[in-house]
């Protein structure tokens, strides 16, 4: 497969009140992103389990990005806090373990954030798309 | 407390109060000017354009040569100010120029960036300081009524300059305090002078500097001051009727060593 | 030292004020050393052993014994007290049923290394002051203590008890480690090294769950690769689970309760360096969010569970570990 | 409409002239407004339509004072005064394009004549 | 065993212009457990959700994905349907297949094959979906509402008419707001004291109606039909219930050079003072800063001239906690700081003024008792020039990007006062656009044109240049002329941009409320929910949402208030059922999933298990109160044993999407 056509599997989880509302505005604004983006609606950031990351890649995913609401202004007042230090520490981990580091990101945008949405998006979609596919993380017997 | 010190050519030949008084001062306030050893001409003018970039590496080289004595770079003519100010901030924001520049000098031109590029008013009120400035005044101007004329070049492009407020500056009447004067406040004192179109259109030149010493004298200025031979020369050509002279001057009356 | 201990293991259960005793007691041979409960005299008379072998840290064997009924003594060194004090603060072990005496330990030996070094047919191993006497069926062999010594009690980071009732011997004291030296070592490496050196290593695993079981914070009633409905059940070692996924949930699993104690490492069949992913989080949280040690008080609110406005984002690691 | 020279004029100011909201507030802050054909508003509205010709022919171009009062009080971040000095650089850059020659030098040159004077016009008028 | 239905909806040609709905269909129709697939031109239409009601009963569907536009559009629509059809309303996915796909996407091949993938994505979750119960939580029968001005009065009277209890917050002395300090109003030109000030005597005559004056918002705790706030009232040195509004402690202070800021600062009042005449509550207020007994135990003046005996120096600041069952947030703006627009003079002039300023200026009730004079010599100004857009529409650092709206018709207003009452005075007003969108605003402004000879020029001003002479040297454009003016003036009048009121955005972060990039608040839905803030029981009134005139805040307050009521009529509120929840059997009992619950929504409980042996062990386990769980999911992540799950987001369904995007 040669780069030109590699088409990376992103999940993005958002969350339901700023991100998953920003990738709403992105649309009715119709900024394109990638279609490679797939986006799971979370109520919150701190919603996402570091294992949902790691089944993700497991599962064969090229990148996975948590948007959430910017750090104060959480709907639930505190769970963005949580997300970005179990985020940090996990991507630090990754990187530890020797997994590329520019596979997973975590970007705060809020509802009124379409353009940084689409931005954000195209962005890591084009890292992503230069890292080439995931190999380290997948389990073999998961692709079909 | 060092400096790099970059004079420019006009205060080398026909501006050489502005430099003389300059140097004398700063010797009377425990500065060292250290001037560059192989400046060369700014131009005088920075040109905005993107793919302009031969005209823009003298000063670079300036701000290379500082960095390399190791020493925050101190102008005094406002055009030089200008330029260098506005050239270092291009290579601090735009990567183009950076390469361009970086292949013509065979170097890393954006470490000439690092250098600190203050005005010699800057370094007044920053380093030395007004309040410093007043004690160490013998000769207080009191009773003097003095308008400080800006110009465009040391205030503008204002975010790139980062020298005052462009639309109501004060760094030069706080000076103007400080040496025991009073400044005169007037609306023309950041408009332009008329540059360099004297050249071709003496009139229209004539026309700016007019409505400028108009307005200062029409507040009771008894002087102007200014900080660009220019600016002095279009002011002077325009027949003010009140003086205008160097800022240095009044500093160097007012410390004593005039 | 072993003599106090059970002096006062005696004396205690005589008086009542407990009716059984946690310590140490001797297998097959010298330097296999298993956990036990003791319930008279005579037992602790016969059995009761504390030497430099005695690695075990008795935190997860008293919560997987624990009577809440009635009173238990335990004896901790520096290590499991730690651990100890952990599971009080997650409310894992009951701290009015437990009677605990901190003991001292000055650095348990490594049978591994010893093994390492090829000497087969062990048949006894003595430690006396500086040495340590190893006698085999191919003559003896003599090595100073700290050749032999384990790399966790090389680098202890304290000798301190957080937790205890009484002491035998005096309190040590926190102390300066160079523990993270090896993880700055992997850090410094190129992502592709980092990856090899960890495929290397996890792709042995074989799956035995010996760190787990072994583990003072893996305590869980369920453990979520037992539990079909957690979605990372996973059983025997049957694909790329264990390189991939296992230690690393293991790892963030304990991230921020794991007090550094050195078991899962101690007892890996394969000798897969598993504390190197547990000392990467304690690093990684002591250079984001201020040090903290696991353990170190009853009560601690864990950093997983903590935050302040002003954490580092998550893109320092991106930005290499520098704000 | 000359759209290469639009763009060329694009490309070397850095200005994105779809950001003016046409309030004139350039026009109404410039010194030379008086001596200009067209007016700093109008140089940015002409790139807009592509008409640079129109403006390198013109005198204006040789007006403007590079004082930089339109790009300090634009509230739209436009800086007409680098458009002005775009089609001025595209207009001298032209075969026979100086608007200053050395010959007329003497002519204006006066004992207080400062050489910074003569840097600048020959800077913005001659290539 | 799972009976899906699929229905993909067209939305007209939004979806079907870019997705091939047809192919996205007979794709998903293959999906394990679908058992039923279709598209349908309008799903959100009547007969669009007859068709899903009808195949809910015919195909005896037990889960149903909409691939339609965002569930934040339409998610309650569909649930509804599907109760209807007596199919559980949880047992409904969205696949938001216009927003995140066909919007953004231009290729049909690339866009139908993303749709594919989030239906099946949505599939594979409903497949996991279990049917769950609202649990109700009852509502108190109270509003908060936080800002004293036109919207918060109007929100307050209407919430008041309905005879629900209402509070207003106010942080100044007194209510009334910006329209107080208005002179008159447009497009009619009646005054505004005599139309605000009746509404703010009912304000304080109703029965239903509590105003904390002088008061801010400290903490908001709690959720829709259960806020609890704390309200700071600040020490004000005047006992309220005593002080009689009689004024003569403000005849008799002796510190007469205290600011004036109702008047903006342009002429000054007492330390001790009541605001203006027709302040409610019309009691006095001690200005600390200047109030010599405060400072430095001196004076005491007003404490003796007060026969009522209701000054009290040593009062201190009071927290007082409330209930309410809903909060309306009416915080309204200010014209924003000039600093950044020196070259109009602003700080250099005292005869260059804001149009806010102006409307002092030439109230009766003004500095100057209704005559306009220049502040700087008290002479009458033959010549006025206003300049629109000052900071307004500006893409710089010190500007909005937004049109403040307003402007435009005060400035019309002004123009045509002044040249009603001062003939003799010429008026210029500078503008971009002159922008009248409203009933009979045009015609106001043409008026002011072509009745009152208002010169409107098309430009901007470039610099205003104070004169030695006292003068206002004014230069700018006349773009229709195609030259420069110079028009010497007497006085310059700023429209300056407005912007909301500062604490706006702390008050957002306690309300968990969402604020645009501007600090305006957001709403639930910029078109069908306006009034409504997407946290639940937080309501909008007046510019906090977006600059807006009179009549546009008093129907919004209105509307806030309809709102309101519609919340507080009801008993209970059905709280979300998509909540966490502990399985017993797996719960360490450690507390991490306590100490990350922002709600304190989780306890513990010493339960007793069967052990395998037969006897008996008695565990610490959690349990989480469904009614003040707010489902976030924070505990989830922090439960190490995974006992912690989140009803509608469980850990199995969010894995079975991954594992559907990433098949």
């Amino acid at each position: 497969m040669s780069m030109n056509e590699f088409k990376p599997k992103i999940v993005a989880f958002c969350c339901n009140w700023c991100s998953y509302a920003g990738a709403d505005l992105a649309g009715t604004n119709r900024l394109n992103y990638p279609a490679d983006v797939k986006i799971i609606r979370v109520p919150c950031s701190c919603r996402v389990n570091p294992l949902f990351i790691l089944r993700a890649f497991q599962r064969g995913a090229d990148g996975v990005i948590l948007c959430g609401c910017h750090p104060g202004d959480c709907h639930y007042t505190t769970g963005n806090y949580y997300a970005r230090r179990r985020m940090t520490l996990l991507f630090s981990m990754l990187d530890y373990l020797g997994i590329e580091k520019e596979r997973t990101r975590v970007e705060w945008v809020s509802a009124a954030e379409g353009a940084k949405f689409a931005t954000v998006m195209n962005d890591f979609v084009k890292t992503v798309t230069e890292l080439g596919e995931n190999k380290r993380l997948e389990d073999l017997r998961c692709k079909k | 407390m060092t400096f790099s010190y970059y004079p420019g050519c006009t205060l080398k030949t026909k501006a050489k109060e502005l430099d003389g008084y300059a140097r004398r001062s700063a010797e009377a306030l425990g500065i060292t000017l250290d001037e560059l050893a192989d400046w060369q001409c700014c131009g005088g003018v920075y040109t905005t354009a993107k793919d302009e970039i031969a005209t823009k590496l003298s000063s670079v080289r300036a701000l290379m040569s500082a960095k390399k004595e190791g020493n925050a770079l101190v102008t005094l003519c406002s055009a030089c100010h200008n330029v260098i100010k506005q050239t270092k901030h291009e290579l601090d924001t735009n990567d183009d120029m950076n390469l361009r520049a970086s292949n013509y000098m065979g170097c890393n031109a954006r470490e000439a960036a690092d250098t600190e590029v203050i005005h010699y008013l800057e370094m007044l009120r920053d380093v030395v300081g007004f309040d410093k400035i007043k004690e160490k005044v013998v000769n207080p101007l009191t009773g003097r009524k003095i308008a400080a004329y800006y110009g465009c070049l040391l205030l503008r492009p204002g975010k790139t300059m980062q020298f005052d407020n462009p639309e109501n500056p004060k760094i030069i009447e706080d000076f103007i305090r400080a040496i025991g004067a009073t400044p005169v406040i007037y609306p023309m004192r950041n408009e332009c002078c008329g540059g360099y179109i004297t050249v071709k259109d003496a009139e229209a030149a004539k026309k700016n500097s007019t409505a400028v010493h108009e307005s200062a004298a029409g507040f009771g200025a008894d002087c102007i001051i200014t900080a660009c031979p220019l600016c002095r020369y279009n002011l002077i050509k325009a027949e003010s009727p009140i003086p205008v002279i160097y800022f240095t001057e009044l500093l160097a009356e007012a410390l004593g060593v005039k | 030292m072993q003599e106090m201990m059970k002096k006062r293991a005696k004396e205690l259960l005589a008086s009542g004020e407990v009716t059984r005793v946690i310590g140490w007691k001797k297998n097959e041979f010298d330097y296999d050393i298993t956990p036990a409960v003791f319930t008279s005299a005579e037992e602790i008379d016969r059995d009761f052993i504390y030497d430099d072998f005695c690695g075990v840290n008795l935190s997860k064997f008293t919560f997987q014994h624990q009577k809440n009924d009635t009173k238990t003594l335990v004896f901790l060194k520096p290590c499991d007290s730690y651990s100890m004090t952990q599971l009080i603060t997650e409310h894992r072990v009951d701290r009015n049923a437990l009677y605990i005496i901190g003991v001292p330990s000055y650095g348990k030996i490594d049978v591994e290394k010893i093994k390492a070094d090829g000497v087969t047919g062990i048949l006894s191993i003595t430690s006396e002051g500086g040495d340590v006497h190893v006698h085999t069926l191919y003559g003896d062999k003599t090595y100073a203590k700290y050749e032999v010594t384990s790399e966790r009690c090389l680098n202890c980071k304290s000798k301190m008890h957080p937790t205890y009732d009484e002491l035998i011997g005096f309190e040590g004291e926190v102390m300066e480690t160079e523990r993270f030296d090896e993880v700055a070592k992997l850090e410094a490496m190129t992502p592709e090294e980092r990856f090899e050196f960890w495929r290397g290593e996890l792709s042995r695993c074989i799956r035995c769950n010996a760190c787990r079981n072994a583990c003072p914070a893996c305590t869980c009633e369920t453990c979520i690769f037992d539990n079909n409905d957690s979605g990372v059940a996973q059983k025997a070692a049957a694909d790329s689970f264990e390189e991939n996924m296992f230690h690393i949930i293991r790892a963030f699993h304990v991230a921020g309760r794991c007090t550094d104690c050195g078991e899962c490492s101690r007892v890996c069949p394969q000798h897969i360096p598993l504390h190197l992913l547990n000392r990467k989080f304690i690093s990684d949280i002591n250079k984001f969010y201020g040090d903290y040690q696991a353990g170190a008080e009853i009560g601690q609110r864990a950093p997983l569970v903590n935050f302040t406005k002003e954490d580092v984002e998550p893109d320092i690691v991106a930005k290499g570990g520098k704000a | 409409m000359n759209n290469n020279l639009k763009e060329e004029i694009i490309r070397t100011s850095g200005v994105n002239v779809l950001k003016c909201m046409r309030c004139g507030k350039c026009s109404g802050t410039c010194p030379s407004y008086g001596e200009m054909e067209y007016h700093p508003h109008q140089f940015v509205y002409m790139v807009e339509k592509g008409e640079i010709d129109k403006l390198m022919d013109s005198p204006s171009i040789y007006k403007c004072l590079s004082c930089f009062a339109c790009v300090e009080r634009c509230p739209r971040g436009v800086e007409p005064a680098k458009i002005v000095e775009a089609v001025r650089l595209a207009a001298t850059r032209r075969q026979g394009g100086n608007h200053l020659t050395a010959e007329e030098i003497p002519c204006i040159v006066d004992d207080d004549t400062p050489g910074q004077l003569l840097v600048s016009a020959f800077r913005k008028y001659k290539k | 065993m799972q009976k899906i239905g699929v229905f993909v909806c067209h939305c007209g040609t939004n979806i079907a212009g870019t997705v091939d709905v047809k192919a996205v269909a007979e794709a998903l129709g293959k999906e394990p457990g679908v058992v039923f697939s279709a598209e349908y031109p309008y799903m959100c239409s009547e007969a669009g959700q007859n068709l899903i009601k009808n195949a809910i009963k015919d195909y005896g569907l037990t889960g149903i994905v909409v691939c339609s536009c965002s569930p934040r559009m339409h998610e309650a629509t569909f649930r509804k349907t599907a109760a209807a059809a007596g199919l559980n309303s949880y047992m409904v996915e969205i696949a938001n297949i216009r927003e995140q796909c066909s919007w953004i996407h231009k290729d049909i091949k690339v866009a139908t094959e993303k749709a594919i993938v989030l239906g099946r994505t949505a599939i594979a979750k409903v497949a996991l979906n279990t049917p769950l119960t609202a649990s109700s939580s009852p509502v108190v029968k109270r509003a908060l509402v936080i800002g004293g001005g036109i919207a918060g009065i109007q929100t307050a009277l209407d919430i008041a008419d309905a005879g629900y209890e209402v509070d207003i917050v106010e942080k100044e002395p007194t209510i009334g707001g910006k329209m107080a300090q208005i002179d008159k109003t447009f497009p009619t030109l009646d005054c505004a004291a005599c139309i605000l000030t009746p509404k703010m005597v009912d304000c304080a005559q109703n029965e239903k109606i509590h105003i904390y004056s002088y008061s801010e918002v400290e903490s908001v705790k709690g959720f829709v039909g259960n806020f609890t706030v704390s309200i700071k009232k600040k020490a004000r040195y005047v006992d309220e219930t005593k002080c009689t509004g009689c004024g003569l402690c403000t005849e008799k202070c002796p510190m007469k050079k205290t600011p004036n800021l109702f008047n903006l600062g342009l002429d000054n009042r007492s330390a001790i003072y009541i605001p203006f005449a027709q302040a409610i509550p019309k009691v006095a207020t001690i200005d600390a800063d200047y109030c010599n007994m405060l400072k430095n135990g001196k004076c005491g003046v007003c404490s003796k001239v007060c026969a009522a005996g209701a000054i009290d120096y040593k009062q201190k600041d009071q927290i007082i906690e409330e209930k309410y069952g809903a909060i309306v947030v009416a915080t309204g703006f200010n014209p924003i700081k000039l600093d950044g627009y020196d070259e109009f003079a602003y700080n250099e002039s005292p005869d260059v003024v804001t149009s806010l300023e102006l409307e002092r200026l030439m109230n009766a009730a003004g500095p100057n008792g209704g005559t306009l004079l220049r502040p700087s010599d008290k002479t009458h100004p033959k010549t006025i020039v206003f300049v629109q857009c000052v900071g307004s529409r500006d893409t710089t650092d010190c500007g909005k990007p937004y049109c403040s709206k307003i402007c435009c018709m005060y400035t019309a207003k002004h123009a045509m006062l002044i040249r009603d009452k001062y003939p003799d005075t010429e008026v210029y007003v500078f503008y971009i656009d002159v922008r009248t969108p409203g009933k009979n605003f045009d015609e106001f402004y043409r008026r002011a044109v072509e009745e009152y000879g208002v010169h409107y020029i098309k430009g901007m001003v470039g610099k205003v240049m104070p004169q030695p002479d006292g003068k206002l040297l004014v230069r700018a454009a006349d773009l229709i002329m195609n030259e420069q003016v110079m028009i010497n003036a007497d006085m310059v009048v700023l429209a300056a941009a407005i912007e909301p009121d500062k604490t706006a955005r702390p008050l957002a972060t306690m309300l968990t409320a969402s604020m645009d990039t501007n600090d305006f608040f957001t709403e639930a839905h910029p078109k069908l929910r306006p009034v409504e803030s997407p946290t639940a029981g937080i309501f909008l009134s007046g510019v906090c949402q977006g600059p807006k005139d009179i009549p546009e805040t008093v129907a919004q307050a209105s509307a806030a208030a309809a709102k309101v009521i519609g919340l507080l009529a009801k008993d209970k509120l059905l709280s979300n059922p998509c909540v966490a929840h502990s399985d017993e059997n797996l719960c360490n009992g450690c507390s991490s999933c306590e100490r990350v619950c922002p709600y304190g929504a989780i306890s513990y409980v010493d339960k007793e298990f069967r052990m395998p042996d037969r006897t008996t062990k008695i565990r610490r386990v959690a349990s989480v109160n469904a009614a003040v769980c707010q489902g976030c999911g924070a505990c989830t992540v922090a439960c190490p044993s995974g006992a912690m799950d989140l009803s509608g987001f469980s850990n199995k369904q969010i894995m079975a999407e991954v594992d559907a995007i990433c098949r």
